[in-house]
């Protein structure tokens, strides 16, 4: 058969090869290699994009964009669709003149350029990050109907670079120094404490994402990744790191990045991304196609390491059965999680529950709000719960 | 290994580093720069570079920051953290200013006019008197009103789910408590980008 | 200090603060979130682009572009660096009218849309690509001085789809099926044979490459993943599969990817990629800087499973030493390997030679010539040999 | 589990099966739809559709394939396959130029055409004598040149090399058999896309 799904072309072939099999596409030559020597999304993909709020806040050059979880599969996030946080917009750096300094309670203080970083032992790792804000907006209840608003705040990437230890080790460390001060090259010179034993562990300096250089929104040509740790002390062009002996209490860490209690009484240094999952598909804006058998589809994460287990209900929390995990299952990255479901058509409440390699099970949303009130802005890291209504759609919901 | 080992790069000199140690800490104020500066002042230079955004009386304009405000609120339904309701520390305005502000033009204020901004600022909160003269002494003595309030070590893990298998709750008492279903506060997510700015 | 590297702006800070440690992108607001909703890479890293020999194909609709492995770092190729290789140019698919029929000896024959196909329970794999005619020119003698040219048919992704298999008893394999028959819907109707024995084993059929949806150049909507086994068979933009007793010796299993040997016989049916190695800095594009301390740096892969060792020589393969393979190590993706190496500043031969988990150890190209002349194109697998002269440049050369 | 348990997509009908089932197995012919063609027929569609690639007797335009030629250079130093001299199928051009030719219009010839082309090209390649008919019975048993001469099994691992580590060769021995370097085989990787046509 040759005739074309769409138009027919001019020497299409005998009539008899019915029905049609072969699409215009199959009947013509396409565009040659490197047409695109850098390539792009199909452009019937163009939905699939990074999205933003734009009346949460005052000007997009501070503000966030999220990751489109409902299209995505694996646990890699494409570089074009990771998640942005900016404080004073993006930065379009001239590496050749980006240095990175590292002073303060050294031994011998260094001024570092990409080419001397690029030298140093490199190390490859895949780590998630997330705002501490993700899921923020239904602290206080359900509010956004959407998986790429509720959770789109979180991406993965394999990163390259070499490890914060190295660097620390080639300045030498010295023993009054307990805390590092870490800055970035951005207008907001967006600065943080860490504590040392953090950096001296599992922190990279990293010049790639998924093999190619970091992108501009990402930090090019340098960033801090704190695996584990929440977003904003991954310090994106980053151009200087002081060790001290004590913290900064930076404003991003005193005003911002603290989570107020109901007692009025603050947390500060809360780095930790405790462990969270969310089912990517059903999902708002994925909604089912009448009863039969779907598979659940969801993604995990914790900052304390891998991921034990998760579990998923179907009846907002009565019962619950265990997930699939598929590998890799890798140490602070996104991990994928599946259970086959025959959905009847009746109304369903589904949620995931993840437990980590320490054995901290993921909380309700009610659970935290007895702990946390519902002013604390981040670290939202409850159970979400979708309600599939018997025509498939699907709602952000909250369980009393 | 020993430092240097690699001998990557160049040792920083004393000069470049003073270059680049623009950082403040807020519990002490090192790294405060010499200079200073006076609420009057930092009036002129407020009204010139940061009201437009920030309201002649920090009120906020839009939904730019408020600098004033919610003392008291940190316990209301709504609280209103700001430099007078929340700051612990009068050093890291300095600093935050020097910075991070003007927005569009960050970093480029001279230490005597950051000096004089915060003076403004924490005089607009009244937490110093008109006459006060801020400088890398007088920032750390400023008392700030939720000094005390802030723990600094976090005390997570504070929940203690159990994963409890099988009816884990009476079906009868699973019910909403919320949705966000004709609330009409999420962008679209397919098409072109939502310009979407009320609720 | 608030002096900018670049031009001074109008509101430069006080003049002492100098040495100046600003740039003018410190000091000023840049792009806001979703100013690139989908984003690229930051315009200084232009060159890093694939790459095509004009001179080697008749049109760029049947050729090959190389990816930059001079550039990247870790072990995903980023989705717009893939390498390409088309017969009938890129189509562009309307994923809508896409379809894809399973027919032939089975008991229920089907024809699939894609939303049916995202039905099924999903698989995630990292894996390697390599076209089988890699390093084909450098089967007679060294020709490209470059890696990107003599290395770069090979990359590797997160692919995410259904198993073969899941398809295969959705639509029951008759017993007297051995083989499948795999079509392309590009211009070239590109088609192959596979045992039915590998599509039961570990086949995928893939919608999304590294999270998002298959670029147009790797098959969108749909390709064959045939893991380990050479990029051919990987059928791009995949429309049929039919199962059959007999292999169907198409064009493509006959005048092409048949490896013709010195006394004028063919290998037909050489699906394996055998391990393989090459040392990605230095390399011909990435010389060396002075004598000093170096991390050699390269990639290893096998279609045999996972990488057991890698060994490298700096004298010509007088002297091995075994190199830090880098996790995760996968089956059948790229596998990083690093080792250090105090460059004295004299000429030098490097060169890796990999053994994978089978303990197959990759050959010389002299021992590959032994066996195979120098006419069989395809599966040049050969050690790499870069030499490194006194003034750090570096060149490709075969060894006697 | 039993065919059909998830259920998803369509049976595809004989009808659709017959649009989409295009393929002709290269040793039996298996596949080969009714229709036929002569070689003067074929030397017209030739002409039109082919030659302007191929060349007017198949000897090749530029660098696109020849389609005839090299008989005997499998065992030379620059062997020349080709339908004459390697293709072991006769069945196989058929399915080829069905589906993939011509290169501009892939999959838009009629059996009977592709028939002729089959036996033009056949001829030319004096496989076929002039008079030949390609059909489906005709075409499977065109005796080709190089039929017996492939090997359907992989012979590989065919090295078998010893992971040696120390003084595994003379370094005296060690010497360049070939180098890249001077060639000027090579594209540029750096700026703009290379345009290098000739060596
Ligand atoms: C163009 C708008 C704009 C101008 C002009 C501006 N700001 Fe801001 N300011 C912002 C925004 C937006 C933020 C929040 C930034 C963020 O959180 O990333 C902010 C935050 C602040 C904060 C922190 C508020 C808090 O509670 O955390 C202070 C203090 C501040 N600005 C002071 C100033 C001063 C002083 C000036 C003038 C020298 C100034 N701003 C000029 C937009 C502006
Ligand atoms: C616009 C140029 C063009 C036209 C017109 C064209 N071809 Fe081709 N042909 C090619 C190219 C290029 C290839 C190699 C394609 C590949 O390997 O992916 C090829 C390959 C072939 C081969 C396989 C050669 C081999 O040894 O593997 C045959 C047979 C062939 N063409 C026959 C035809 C016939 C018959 C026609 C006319 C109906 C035709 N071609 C029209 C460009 C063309
Ligand atoms: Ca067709
Ligand atoms: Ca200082
Ligand atoms: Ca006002
Ligand atoms: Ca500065
Ligand atoms: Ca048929
Ligand atoms: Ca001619
Ligand atoms: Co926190
Ligand atoms: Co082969």
């Amino acid at each position: 058969g040759s005739l074309a799904f769409g138009s027919k072309p001019a020497t299409a072939g005998p009539a008899q090869a019915s029905p049609p099999a072969d699409a215009p596409w199959s009947q013509s030559i396409g565009a040659g290699v490197v047409d695109r020597p850098y390539g792009r999304p199909a452009d019937t993909e163009a939905s699939v994009i990074r999205r933003n709020v734009p009346w949460l806040t005052a000007s997009a050059e501070s503000s966030v964009s999220f990751s489109p979880l409902q299209d995505l599969h694996g646990i890699i996030t494409p570089n074009g669709l990771f998640f942005e946080r900016h404080h004073a917009g993006r930065p379009d750096i001239d590496p050749a003149q980006h240095k990175l300094m590292i002073h303060g309670l050294v031994e011998r203080p260094l001024l570092l350029t990409m080419k001397d970083i690029l030298r140093f032992p490199q190390i490859t790792r895949i780590h998630f990050i997330e705002c501490p804000a993700n899921g923020g907006m239904n602290w206080r209840a359900a509010q956004m109907n959407s998986l790429q608003f509720s959770h789109g705040m979180v991406s993965c990437a394999e990163w390259t670079g070499v490890r914060l230890s190295t660097l620390l080790e080639e300045v030498g460390v010295k023993k009054e120094a307990k805390w590092a001060m870490v800055e970035g090259a951005d207008g907001a010179h967006m600065n943080r404490s860490l504590p040392l034993d953090k950096c001296l562990d599992d922190c990279l300096v990293v010049y790639a994402q998924n093999g190619e250089a970091l992108r501009p929104e990402q930090g090019y040509p340098l960033r801090l990744v704190v695996p584990g740790w929440e977003g904003n002390v991954n310090i994106k062009w980053l151009r200087r790191i002081k060790l001290g002996d004590k913290p900064w209490h930076s404003r991003e860490e005193t005003s911002k990045y603290t989570d107020l209690m109901p007692d009025g009484t603050s947390r500060g240094f809360t780095w930790l991304i405790d462990a969270k999952s969310v089912i990517t598909f059903p999902c708002p804006e994925k909604p089912l196609d009448g009863p039969g058998l779907y598979e659940i589809r969801g993604l995990a994460w914790t900052g304390s390491g891998k991921i034990r287990r998760v579990d998923v209900s179907m009846d907002g929390g009565v019962n619950w059965q265990t997930a699939r995990l598929h590998e890799p299952v890798l140490s602070k990255a996104l991990t994928k999680f599946t259970l086959p479901w025959r959905w009847d058509g009746r109304p369903a409440l589904v949620a995931s529950r993840v437990i980590d390699e320490t054995g901290y099970v993921q909380p309700t949303i009610a659970e935290l709000r007895k702990q946390r009130g519902s002013n604390s802005i981040y670290h939202n890291n409850s159970i979400q719960t979708w309600q599939v209504k018997s025509d498939g759609s699907v709602f952000n919901v909250q369980l009393a | 290994a020993e430092p240097g080992s690699f001998g990557y790069g160049r040792v920083a000199s004393p000069a470049q580093i003073a270059g680049w140690d623009i950082d403040v800490r807020g519990e002490d104020g090192a790294g405060l720069p010499p200079g200073k500066g006076t609420v009057d002042r930092g009036a002129d230079v407020y009204a010139e570079q940061c009201a437009a955004c920030h309201g002649t009386f920090g009120e906020g304009e839009g939904r730019f920051p408020k600098l004033v405000g919610g003392v008291g609120s940190l316990r209301d339904e709504r609280p209103e953290p700001t430099v007078g309701s929340y700051w612990p520390f009068a050093p890291t305005l300095w600093d935050y200013i020097n910075r991070a502000m003007p927005m569009s033009a960050p970093h480029t204020l001279s230490a005597d006019d950051v000096y004089a901004l915060t003076a403004y600022i924490l005089s607009l909160n009244d937490l110093v008197p008109n006459e006060f003269v801020a400088d890398r002494n007088s920032l750390p003595k400023v008392k700030m009103r939720n000094r005390d309030n802030f723990i600094w070590t976090d005390p997570r893990p504070d929940t203690m789910a159990k994963p409890c298998m099988n009816n884990c709750v009476n079906a009868a008492d699973v019910r909403l408590s919320s949705t966000a279903e004709g609330r009409d506060l999420t962008p679209r997510t397919t098409g072109p980008l939502d310009t979407m700015q009320s609720k």
